[in-house]
């Protein structure tokens, strides 16, 4: 288990991340054509929801299965509120709501990079973590939205505290968008729907779906993860440049919030008695951050918010750091726990 | 030839079937989108997050009459005040055929 | 084989294509990039045209074989015959032409949809199906041209009758297109010529290419429909959306005639003594409509003919008709008379 | 710099090779196409039909003499008669090098 | 609206991050670009190599003020001279927003 | 033995190539996306790398293997020294340095059509040939250069003999790029470092990495080889005719030159003891010319060259040349001689 850490990069597919940062580190001009890329994460999550509906499937829905989902619901409403109140002073308060966002919600690869650890070490998991996973991403949202249009409303009053009411209707004809309109984004959020749709089509299907499916789905998975994580390794160094501005603080937050909510879902996961596995996959859904939905969503409901700040912080930081050390250092402290 | 005017716009590309649909509601029909315009402006860098593509702008181009055109400028002004972009209208001779 | 229509739906395939549908329809922004969806297009012409070329160097050409495929090339010309005339008073008479040649022309797709549900019921068939596939597709085109013609000369002596010859000279020089010019496009034309090399190189490689080419064009094969599918789906849900003006004659043609195609299909191989399986492909081969060769080719030899109306038709109704409902509809008739 | 015309032209991205053949027998080599143009005109929407890309456009951008524009011009004329499209001209300055 | 110049360049793909940065320098920082644009200029045809991507050009749009116009014109023309590829000066209209 | 040839073109790869050839020849429409090809020629680097670092991790760097390396990078030095004296006086020198460059380097698909003909035959081969085929890429590449360097200041004194110095001075400012900067761009050039990446990959997760990397990087190798092959068929093709101007001494240089690279480079495998399956490699590296790596940077490097003519002799006919008839013909020479 002291290996695990190295055991964990001896991987190829997290080898050709580190390659990928190293080729973007020495500025070559590698590049996955963006199609490619783009069908490479559809892929991933129908492979990923197809796989954890099959496994839903055969297990049922059992209690540890509901008390691992709540638990994960959970995380997606403490992450956010809690992440708003420490940046709310120290940055500004849309950047802060979609932070808070980003935290709350998940990245499919980080939980996929675990699910590959523990097979790797023999140790089982659930289907319905893959539940877990999908109903953590809506919960986050919504609290953003709605710490956005608080802080909307706290700055429209400073602003005309006479003129009051008009102004904000006003503002939110321009800015406010309708919490319905934001959630109907964030369902039809085409990567969030594909995970979705795989996982109903795995309960469905099955066994027998499973078994036609396996070559594509199963057995080509770890090369396509690899070229897949290469490119992340291309983007994430590509990124690390970018962001250069970000400021001692939001880096620290990006790279020392995983570990704490890595620990708050773990704690949760003792209390309610779930399994190690279980307990690890929990852990990177709280710590990992989301580059891809959230980003999507925000852009329309929280325009104020700069993109480029939570992008930089989940893509360039979280992502890495959890992907490198995260799993690993999670998954000891589980097994000293767990007594594994 | 007739003379009309070229508008151009580059916007984010999520903001497209919108935009053409108030365009529709004005009475401007036809237009010409080229999907994939990367750019830098006031909102930073926009490429890069290859998987939700939300950086991605597009750009559009439409051939119309100056009246047309005015119309146009007033339908997208306040789509490019929240969500960016930018909108350049000039001269061109259409071929009639 | 009564709940054959529900088997047929639980394939993972198949439900991929629901799925598009239903995220299509809640105007979802889910979309596989276009290069990763004209290759697929271009994978199953190879992978169904490899594994048919296969078959029939391992069965060769028998008389069945034989009899099937001019059962095919007959219903090639048959469909848009009488298609033009049904259309003739009620439709353009452009728009009639391309229409029969959609009609009379084949969807590859629903060919291996087709497959798909034989194999999943334990039915064979034979590999000169897919050549009888392969020569339905430039009849049905020859048709078509020819029918447009007639109506280009008829209208050009009714709009000048004094005129005359000259005329007529003028236009074709305009419009009319030669007919060899049109076979020259329907021979080359990519979709239709990857599916006869592929069907040539399966033949001359036989069982020797099928092992090594089998990973790539067997086994992943289901995975990679089912992403094609999805993406059917995709579009047929927003083709719909454009072919509201279609209006009801036209619809219910699009519904109606592929019953009507199936049945004459399914007579004449009665009558030829095909096999069921056969007979299942040559069904859903006649009742099918083209909405990739046929559209390439009219948009040039035929660009009086609105697009948006054979294309929608054929995609937007059609297409799903059969996938869903079709397939197994045609079966149980012929599992009912072939007696199985 | 020189003062030269800018041509634009939106027309299907399968006659492009054809057109662009037709003016080089009128002696105009040089050219820029950005092949995926979607658009919607007279002829109605043209996308959405992945596999065959029978729908797609293609963006041609040509500067030329004001002599080679109305060359251009007559040549493509009869081509979007037949198939669609549309052709701008308009002014620009050429930077010499 | 107010008047700009629109400065279109159409270069060697491979060359354009070096290009904006040498735009960076001289204090513009906005512009579009849309990546794959084939064409055939003094160089040949630039197309046809898939795997390497060489011969790809790329279109770049900057909308500016004529003396930022006139700068661009100035650094780029040496680039231009050494790697092919051309530059178009024309007048539009900014939409303010 | 006598049958390699036609046993070679028998291979469901080569023959989609031939039909990649008759398709563009007869104009067809037929077209693979580019980033699909861009990503399946990535692919093949990744592939071969890997299968390469995983077979030198099991074999070890032993003497012979050394040998077989020194013999390529040998091999990459004369193969431009001789080819630029062969061309100087018959074509503009800057072209000359270029095409030198071209026919030192390598053409990894031919490697790879190499591998496949061994398989297929049954001759073994080692993972040193694949850091043998890594190591060519460089020093053709820096000799082009140094000679192109050569070539510049050489014309400048004839230019300008009083001016002198401050002219070459000019001149370097505006056209010499540093060799520097130039060993900068082939080392991190793309397609270079894939190849070197996957190679170590391999050999750092050896069989573990092998086993599950296979169904990616090896079972579906095939079928994407036939697709790639496919695509190069449709350019050899497209290219030829881009190339009527080469005229016939540089045609002839692009078809003689590979059977004069592999004679020496097999006389060379014959003095240094080297196995029949590492000659034949040898020799297709020394007999093939680069058409990605080399165009890439010397269109940088030396950009007074012509793109078109170096790309076309070693695309349009060097290329199919080895592929086709090379192969077979080298490896039955060596058969001859070491009496296999
Ligand atoms: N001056 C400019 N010239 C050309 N393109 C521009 C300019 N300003 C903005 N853009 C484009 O418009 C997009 C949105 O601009 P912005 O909303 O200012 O970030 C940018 O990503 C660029 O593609
Ligand atoms: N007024 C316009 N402005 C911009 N693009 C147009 C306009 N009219 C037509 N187009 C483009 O030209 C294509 C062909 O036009 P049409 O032949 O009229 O259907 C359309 O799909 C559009 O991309
Ligand atoms: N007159 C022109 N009109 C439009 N595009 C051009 C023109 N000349 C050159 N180009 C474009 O610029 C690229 C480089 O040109 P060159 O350096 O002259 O080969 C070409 O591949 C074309 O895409
Ligand atoms: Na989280
Ligand atoms: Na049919
Ligand atoms: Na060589």
């Amino acid at each position: 288990m002291d290996l695990s850490l190295v055991q964990n990069l001896i991987d190829p597919a997290i080898l050709f991340f580190f390659f990928g940062l190293f080729a973007a580190g020495i500025r070559s001009n590698l590049d996955i054509p963006a199609p490619i890329a783009k069908f490479f994460s559809l892929y991933l999550l129908v492979a990923i929801g197809f796989k954890g509906g099959v496994a839903l499937a055969a297990s049922g829905l059992t209690v540890t299965a509901v008390a691992a989902i709540g638990a994960a619901m959970l995380m997606a409403l403490l992450v956010p509120a809690y992440s708003f109140l420490i940046l709310r002073g120290r940055t500004n308060p849309y950047d802060a709501a979609a932070i808070a966002a980003t935290y709350g919600s998940i990245s499919a690869v980080t939980f996929i990079a675990a699910q590959q650890f523990l097979t790797r070490n023999g140790v089982d998991f659930g289907g319905h973590m893959t539940v877990a996973m999908v109903l953590m991403e809506s919960p986050a949202i919504i609290m953003a939205v709605l710490l956005a249009s608080l802080v909307r409303k706290r700055e429209q009053a400073q602003l005309s505290p006479s003129v009051g009411a008009a102004a904000v209707a006003n503002s939110t004809s321009s800015k406010g968008i309708s919490l319905k309109e934001v959630l109907h984004e964030a369902f039809t959020d085409g990567a969030h729907l594909l995970l979705i749709g795989s996982l109903v089509i795995g309960y469905i299907t099955g066994d027998a779906g499973k078994e036609v499916m396996a070559p594509f789905t199963a057995e080509i998975f770890k090369g396509i993860l690899a070229f897949f994580l290469l490119e992340m390794g291309l983007l994430v160094a590509r990124q690390l440049r970018e962001s250069r501005d970000l400021g001692p603080f939001l880096m620290g937050f990006a790279l020392v919030m995983p570990m704490v909510n890595a620990s708050v879902a773990i704690a949760l996961a003792w209390v309610l008695g779930l399994a190690a596995g279980d307990t690890l996959l929990l852990a990177c859904l709280a710590a990992s951050g989301s580059y891809i939905v959230v980003p999507a969503i925000c852009r329309y409901a929280i325009p104020e918010a700069r993109p480029g700040v939570y992008f930089s912080m989940s893509l360039a930081f979280t992502f890495p750091f959890n992907i490198v050390i995260g799993i690993p250092l999670y998954y000891s402290v589980i097994a000293l726990i767990w007594g594994n | 030839m007739k003379p009309v005017k070229k508008v151009e716009l580059v916007v984010d590309a999520h903001e497209v079937p919108h935009l053409l649909e108030q365009l529709k509601r004005i009475g401007v029909n036809d237009y010409t989108v080229i999907s994939e315009a990367h750019g830098r402006g006031d909102r930073g860098s926009r490429a890069g997050d290859v998987f939700s593509g939300v950086f991605d702008n597009s750009y559009v181009m439409i051939a119309c009459t100056e009246t047309q055109a005015r119309q146009i400028v007033e339908t997208v002004r306040p789509i490019l005040k929240r969500l960016g972009g930018i909108c350049l209208v000039s001269d061109a001779m259409w071929v009639l055929h």
